[in-house]
């Protein structure tokens, strides 16, 4: 780093407030991110990590407070004037056209591609770009984004941030990048914003999973309550320091537990394999069972069609046998017009209820036990759920599942930006409910997570091709499941 | 010698009773002369819309199928100018009814809408030697017969300045919307002395005075059974004395023998005029029996009607 | 072989293949139609519906639906009877006034977040009213240039199908390759992230709904040029048909997925669909319900295809 | 002040205040003569636009795209075959009235059929369906009209202590919407589905059977308000349902209800059913022509839906 680089940030945010209403977002906040550093930031689900980042480029306006780019105390601001300064953004929420093409979505994130044959040029940069960062990928750029899975959307938006199309980005904001990446992608991420810090661009890097930040950031801006309460070189923290800092009260990590073996009686749910390849599946009564492989090869399927199979479409069954926890929230989790209360209720309303009326007090005490239970973030549960942060919005998702009284619970990939505070209790929630009988059938995209399961069967193209129980559990047999072909049924016979 | 050749009627609405009259007119005397050989076919089109555009579609499937002659009423007197130009470019002889058009290559029998609305008021002034005010029920606004009847009773009220009219509401020729109408600006007229109508909302109009508990005026009735029959149950109970007219729907036939005789090589004038049909305090009952319970009046014409229709004109 | 066709041309081979048998079963019952005049007359009236139909397609690019689409053409036609031919200045200014309003339409439905229904509703009462105050009656003369343009003769083929075709070229032009397309296809797809990216939303719209005027004034033009005169209910029913058209070529309410050549033929589609029926001669009691049931096969064939492409892609 | 901050944020408060200045803009016209009268015509009349409006509310609820087109052809329907079946005989009005709602069950029925088995946008099944039922009605009695039998022509024509009976009915039948919207599972199950089917779907809402509820629904209080309609004027033509049927989707707009669905609300409707009969009744009384007369109309509805204003954003 040259001297000069180090004087001149090229985002300096000063004493920045802002609130929603009641609710203080950011209290006061310091953020100086300087050329040639990767800036991990950390901190609780609603710590204000999305709103700092939304003010540094541009697209909310701080109600006290300065930004300054480049160190122009009094330059313009805004989305336009930040982008003017090399400021890109990954938001926590995909943020592309999915009814355009990879290309078309490119020209419409790079004002700067204009003129005849844009479509040229932007179809280069996009390619050379997904090629450089994730080497290997199987993208076409002339789809529609709404055509491809939720990890290859999320690595055009990474690429489209990355992408040098007149002028080069300077400042990368990544506002949970990995949450919806598998290991692999993840990792080939995770090294490609080194080589970029290096050649001296700036990131600003937001995760909850805290071994990637201390790999990869240079310095990490811990955050709690819409505060910076840490701010130091990566080396100056351990993952125990981390978490002592974002002030959650998790100890240490509890060793994987112990994977009940709970194949003996009958199965509560079983399935044959799927398009006729790979290995049935099955499920017993209380069992944690995991679903693993790399990220989008027909797990979220799998579950979707367990759950359509199992619940009706004309008339609801009394006693519902399933529930679902989504992880695409914007998809088909959350009704956005609506409170977090009724977000949190609507799976439950027959047991709220008395001749199809809405038992109301009833409907309260259970949000507020909820509330309390997986502490939802709120001081109204009447607010609307989008005044939710991202983590928090799952939360309500997942205790909308458990709410109800199915003996299976599907989860795909629901904890996507939940803070490792809260991922400990809703561990801990799970497992006690699946002691008591209740089996979760869990598609994780996170190893901890699949290790915590009794058994897991591992998908690649749609179909299972591993089940590895108790003691086979880990990243290793994982991974080398996750790349051998499914077999057809009739071959294994 | 017309056997060989092909007719067909294209209808823009069939919406109300009138069109059903007229559609059941059609079917019943072009069906008789299709069995008779007179011509080899009669079929009738309505378009599902009341619209120009989609008539003017339904008239080039005509020229396509081709009819050699196309009995047509207009959705709009202009609008259709295109397509039945085409039409008689084509060879096709065009005969418009009712809806007339004004494109000069189609032949026209038209009632004179301007002067019923004249007629009304001329009937008025004869009721009523102290004149009054009016309340005037259109039809669709933007439509030709709403223009000319309208204009028609404006002349008349011009004519005889004894005469006001106090307010107008668009009908749009149907009961319901007739009876919504008058209820809306009712309370806030004075003393009406006469309702003056296109025909098809005379009931509508009688319901609302009834409903806002006000004497009924004269209203001048549209030749439909019901205002018929209401009419009557008045007149019974107390001498109540009005008058109604409008045209027959049985004119289909009428333009039907015209077209056939075109077909025929008959020398015909373009445009042919034929008298409204009108029911007065005396015929009645006559008129009201040959009606059909919720029907309208109704005129049906013989080729021997048409041919006198025809000679007439010359 | 393994068919690798993309949404976008999915989209249209579906729509294409409709509109094919559907022409089929037309020159089954009536050869007659099967050629240069039995085209032109088939299809010229379709002439003003697609361009209706490219320009309510290009609101709903922008997630909105235009009622008032009917009364505007029908404004546009009385305009064109009754100005154009002899005050053609005038005239021109009261239409470029109308593409203006529909561009502040556009900008104060986004600015207030107003729904596109319901301002487009009271706004077809506006353009209903200003047509029967310009035309009271029926009647106006077309301008000659829009009377010769629509009764010209190409040779070869007929005018009706080398405008459809001159109007899908430059549509799809216009809106699957040009930047300004990419935009408000943007905007229909994910306005916040197109805001995001710097773009002015309230220009995108304010264009999206100008040019959607500019097409509409054109199906006015090509109205009067085929019927010669104008009233003020003659496009009414253009309202529905214009959306029936988009949908029927795969467009969608919501979410910017449209295709201009769709509708393009979706309109033709819905044109031949009513020959179809009068060339059947149905009782008059049905002929209505029969326009209805034709409607349902003709998306009931989509489906089937749609569902034959499925398995396709399905492997 | 709170209260009426309150009231403000209201989205249908505005719909009663429009009403309430055009009523008594009209009502001056006569020095406030009218006032009774007016106010009777307008609630006899809204009545049927409230009992229409009501239903098309719960398929508007229903998300984007939802929108029951069927509306005018199923009155005329119910209207044409109810009053034929009762034949001016009074004994037959409740029969009568179990074919209209039976006929309504039916079509709404198939207008689910359609969009179900057809996966076709809403808007153009109910479109087809509505030509469909036109034609029955067409060959049913070929539009001849039949009068009511005489009891229910009393009943639908005259009131209670002054208030229409008509709107005692539409009255009843609001609150049975009210309560079914804000109280009832069900009204929770329509607002969810009309902000995500997937979600709903995923919440363990039975989607298709409330859908197909929904439009049953919206096709029994067409048909019920057909066969009042018709009694009320003395006969079913085949044209009575045209009005309705941008009335039936105006009043909800006006009415203050989210045409992007998931958000409905009841007193919005009475509101703006009231409104759009009196702007008429206003605009004939002051006597305006027609052209003028739809002008005026349109700018008072964009006038009154930019006052009330567009929805909060969610976040930013
Ligand atoms: N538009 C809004 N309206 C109301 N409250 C809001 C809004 N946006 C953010 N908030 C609140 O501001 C606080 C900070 O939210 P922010 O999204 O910045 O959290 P975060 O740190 O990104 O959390 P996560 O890790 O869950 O993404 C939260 O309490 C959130 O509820
Ligand atoms: N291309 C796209 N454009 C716009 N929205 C999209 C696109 N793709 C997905 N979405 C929607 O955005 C929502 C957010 O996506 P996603 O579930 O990946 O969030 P996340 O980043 O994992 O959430 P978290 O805040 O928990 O980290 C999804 O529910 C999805 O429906
Ligand atoms: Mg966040
Ligand atoms: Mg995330």
């Amino acid at each position: 780093m040259n001297s000069h680089s180090q004087s001149v940030p090229v985002v300096e945010a000063r004493d920045v407030k802002v609130s929603f209403g009641a609710v203080r977002a950011l209290a006061g906040v310091d953020l100086v991110i300087r050329p040639g550093e990767c800036v991990g930031l950390v901190g609780h689900n609603g710590a204000g990590k999305s709103t700092i980042v939304n003010v540094i480029n541009g697209g909310l306006s701080p109600h006290e407070g300065t930004i300054a780019y480049k160190g122009e105390e009094r330059g313009r601001t805004g989305i336009a004037a930040a982008r003017g300064h090399g400021i890109r953004c990954v938001f926590q929420e995909l943020s592309l056209c999915p009814n355009l093409t990879v290309i078309e979505n490119t020209r419409i994130m790079h004002r700067a591609l204009t003129g005849w044959g844009w479509r040229g040029r932007a179809a280069a940069a996009i390619r050379s770009k997904l090629d450089e960062i994730f080497p290997g990928h199987r993208i076409d750029c002339s789809r529609a984004v709404g055509d491809l899975s939720i990890a290859e959307r999320q690595m055009v938006e990474i690429a489209t941030a990355f992408a040098d199309v007149g002028q080069a980005p300077k400042l990368v904001i990544l506002d949970e990048p990995t949450s919806s990446l598998d290991a692999s992608l993840a990792e080939q991420l995770l090294a490609h914003v080194r080589t970029y810090v290096a050649g001296g661009g700036s990131v600003i890097f937001i995760s909850h999973i805290l071994g990637e930040v201390l790999s990869t950031a240079t310095r990490i801006v811990v955050m709690k309550d819409g505060r910076v309460v840490a701010d130091r070189p990566t080396a100056e923290f351990t993952q125990a320091g981390l978490v002592q800092a974002m002030g959650s009260v998790v100890a240490e990590k509890k060793d994987a537990r112990v994977a009940r073996a709970l194949t003996t009686s009958e199965p509560i749910l079983s399935l044959p394999p799927r398009h006729g390849r790979g290995l049935p599946f099955k499920a017993f009564r209380g069992e944690l069972v995991g679903l693993a492989g790399l990220s989008g090869h027909g797990q979220t399927d799998m579950l979707v069609d367990l759950y359509h199979s199992r619940s009706g479409n004309w008339l609801r069954r009394g006693n519902p046998q399933v529930a679902f926890v989504a992880g695409d929230r914007g998809y088909n989790g959350t009704f956005p017009l609506w409170s977090i209360l009724n977000n949190l209720s609507v799976a439950s309303l027959t047991d709220l209820s008395r001749a199809s009326l809405i038992d109301e007090r009833h409907e309260v005490e259970l949000g507020e036990e909820w509330k309390r239970r997986i502490a939802i973030r709120t001081p109204d549960m009447e607010n609307g759920i989008l005044s939710l942060s991202g983590g928090n919005q799952q939360k309500v998702l997942f205790a909308r599942a458990l709410a109800v009284r199915a003996p299976i619970v599907l989860m795909d990939d629901p904890m996507r930006g939940v803070d490792i505070g809260t991922k400990q209790e809703v561990y801990d929630i799970v497992r006690s409910e699946a002691e008591n009988g209740r089996t979760f059938i869990w598609y994780s995209t996170e190893m901890d997570e699949i290790c915590i399961c009794d058994r897991v069967y591992v998908f690649n193209s749609g179909a299972i091709v591993a089940e590895l129980t108790r003691n086979d559990i880990n990243e290793e047999n994982i991974l080398a499941a996750s790349f051998t072909e499914a077999v057809t049924r009739e071959a294994v016979a | 010698d017309t056997s060989d050749k092909k007719i067909a009627l294209s209808n823009n609405y069939a919406g109300n009773s009138w069109r059903q009259a007229m559609l059941t007119s059609w079917e019943k005397v072009t069906g008789e002369a299709v069995k008779a050989g007179v011509v080899s076919a009669a079929d009738a089109f309505t378009t599902a819309e009341n619209q120009a555009t989609e008539q003017a579609a339904q008239i080039q499937n005509m020229i396509l199928q081709g009819y050699d002659a196309i009995v047509l009423n207009a959705a709009s007197p202009t609008a259709l100018n295109g397509a039945v130009k085409e039409a008689c470019d084509a060879g096709i002889t065009v005969v418009s009814f009712d809806g007339i058009v004004t494109e000069p290559c189609a032949w026209r029998i038209a009632v004179d809408f301007k002067e019923m609305g004249r007629s009304e008021i001329e009937y008025l002034a004869k009721r009523l030697s102290d004149g009054g005010n009016l309340l005037e029920i259109r039809g669709l606004a933007g439509v030709f017969v709403d223009d000319a009847i309208s204009g028609g009773i404006h002349e008349g009220v011009a004519e005889n300045p004894q005469f006001k009219i106090a307010g107008s509401v668009h009908g749009d020729w149907a009961q319901d919307v007739a009876q919504r109408a008058v209820a809306g600006i009712l309370p806030s007229l004075p003393e009406i002395a006469a309702v003056v109508t296109q025909g098809g909302d005379g009931y509508g109009a009688a319901q609302a005075f009834a409903a806002a508990k006000r004497p009924t005026p004269i209203i001048i009735m549209g030749n439909r059974q019901d205002e018929l029959a209401w009419w009557k149950e008045q007149k019974d109970a107390n001498g109540y004395e009005t008058m109604s007219v409008s045209i027959a729907p049985g004119v289909s036939t009428l333009a039907f023998w015209v077209a056939q005789q075109i077909l025929d090589g008959k020398e015909v004038k373009k445009d042919l005029v034929v008298p409204f049909l009108r029911i007065d305090q005396d015929n009645l009952e006559a008129n009201l029996e040959k009606t059909p319970q919720g029907g309208v009046a109704n005129v049906e014409y013989t080729l021997e009607d048409a041919q006198k229709v025809i000679d007439s004109a010359k | 072989m393994k068919l690798n066709l993309s949404t976008d041309s999915v989209r249209l081979l579906i729509p294409a293949l409709s509109l094919t048998v559907l022409l089929c079963a037309v020159f089954y019952l009536q050869p007659r139609a099967m050629s240069y005049t039995g085209l032109n007359l088939l299809f010229n009236l379709a002439v003003p519906i697609t361009l209706a139909t490219i320009a309510q397609m290009l609101i709903m690019t922008v997630n909105d639906l235009d009622l008032s689409m009917g009364t505007f053409v029908s404004f546009v036609a009385c305009v064109a009877a009754t100005f154009l031919p002899t005050d053609p200045l005038i005239g021109a200014a009261i239409l470029l006034a109308a593409i203006a309003a529909y561009a502040v339409l556009g900008i104060v439905i986004h600015v207030r977040e107003l729904p596109s229904i319901v301002v487009t509703l009271g706004m077809s009462f506006v353009w209903g009213g200003l047509a029967v105050l310009i035309l009271p009656a029926p009647g106006g003369q077309a301008p000659v240039w829009a009377r010769l343009l629509m009764t010209s003769k190409p040779p070869l083929v007929p005018m009706a199908i080398v405008a459809s075709i001159v109007i899908a070229v430059v549509t799809h032009f216009i809106v699957m390759r040009s930047s300004f397309g990419v935009l408000i296809r943007g905007v229909g797809g994910n306005t916040r992230s197109v805001e995001r990216a710097g773009w002015s939303i309230i220009a995108a719209r304010g264009g999206a709904y100008a040019l959607a005027a500019f097409f509409a004034v054109l199906a006015g033009i090509a109205l009067v040029g085929l019927t010669t005169s104008a009233d003020a209910n003659i496009a009414l029913r253009y309202t529905l048909l214009s959306i029936a058209g988009v949908i029927l070529g795969g467009g969608e309410f919501v979410g910017g997925r449209v295709s201009p050549v769709g509708a393009v033929i979706g309109a033709l589609t819905l044109t031949l669909a009513g020959s179809f029926l009068s060339f059947l001669r149905i009782s008059p009691d049905w002929q209505i319900g029969a326009q209805g049931a034709i409607l349902i096969i003709v998306l009931a064939l989509r489906l089937l295809l749609n569902r034959l492409e499925k398995r396709e892609k399905g492997r | 002040m709170n209260a009426l901050r309150l009231l403000v944020q209201k989205p249908w408060i505005w719909s009663f205040a429009a009403t309430a200045i055009v009523w008594f803009i009209t009502i001056m016209f006569t020095g406030g003569a009218s006032a009774a009268g007016l106010s009777q015509a307008a609630l006899t009349f809204a009545a049927f636009s409230i009992i229409v409006g009501i239903g098309q509310m719960f398929v508007i609820t229903l998300g984007p795209g939802n929108i029951d087109l069927s509306v005018p052809a199923m009155m005329t329907l119910s209207g044409t075959v109810a009053l034929k079946l009762m034949g001016v005989d009074n004994a037959m009005i409740l029969p009568g009235l179990g074919v209209a709602v039976l006929l309504g069950v039916a079509v709404g029925i198939g207008n689910y059929a359609f969009i179900k088995l057809l996966r076709i946008p809403p808007i153009i099944a109910t479109l087809s369906m509505s030509f469909i039922v036109q034609s029955m009605a067409i060959w049913t009695n070929r539009g001849i009209r039949i009068k009511p039998p005489a009891l229910l022509a009393d009943f639908t024509t005259s009131s209670f202590f002054g208030i229409p009976n008509v709107a005692i009915v539409a009255f009843v039948l609001s609150v049975i919407a009210w309560v079914l919207l804000q109280k009832s599972v069900y009204g929770r199950w329509i607002s969810a589905i009309g902000q995500s089917i997937p979600a709903a779907r995923m919440a363990g809402i039975p989607v298709d059977g409330v859908r197909l509820a929904t439009y049953v629904l919206c096709a029994v209080l067409a048909s019920l308000c057909g066969y009042l309609l018709a009694s009320f004027s003395g006969g079913a033509a085949l044209n009575m349902g045209s009005e309705y049927l941008l009335m039936s989707i105006a009043v909800v707009v006006i009415g203050g209800t989210a045409v992007a669905g998931g958000d409905s609300n009841v007193p919005g409707i009475w509101g703006a059913s009231l409104f759009l009969f009196l702007v008429v009744s206003m605009l004939n009384t002051y006597g305006l022509g027609a052209g003028i007369r739809l002008v005026m109309t349109g700018i008072i509805i964009i006038a009154v839906i930019m006052v009330a204003g567009g929805r909060k954003r969610g976040r930013a």
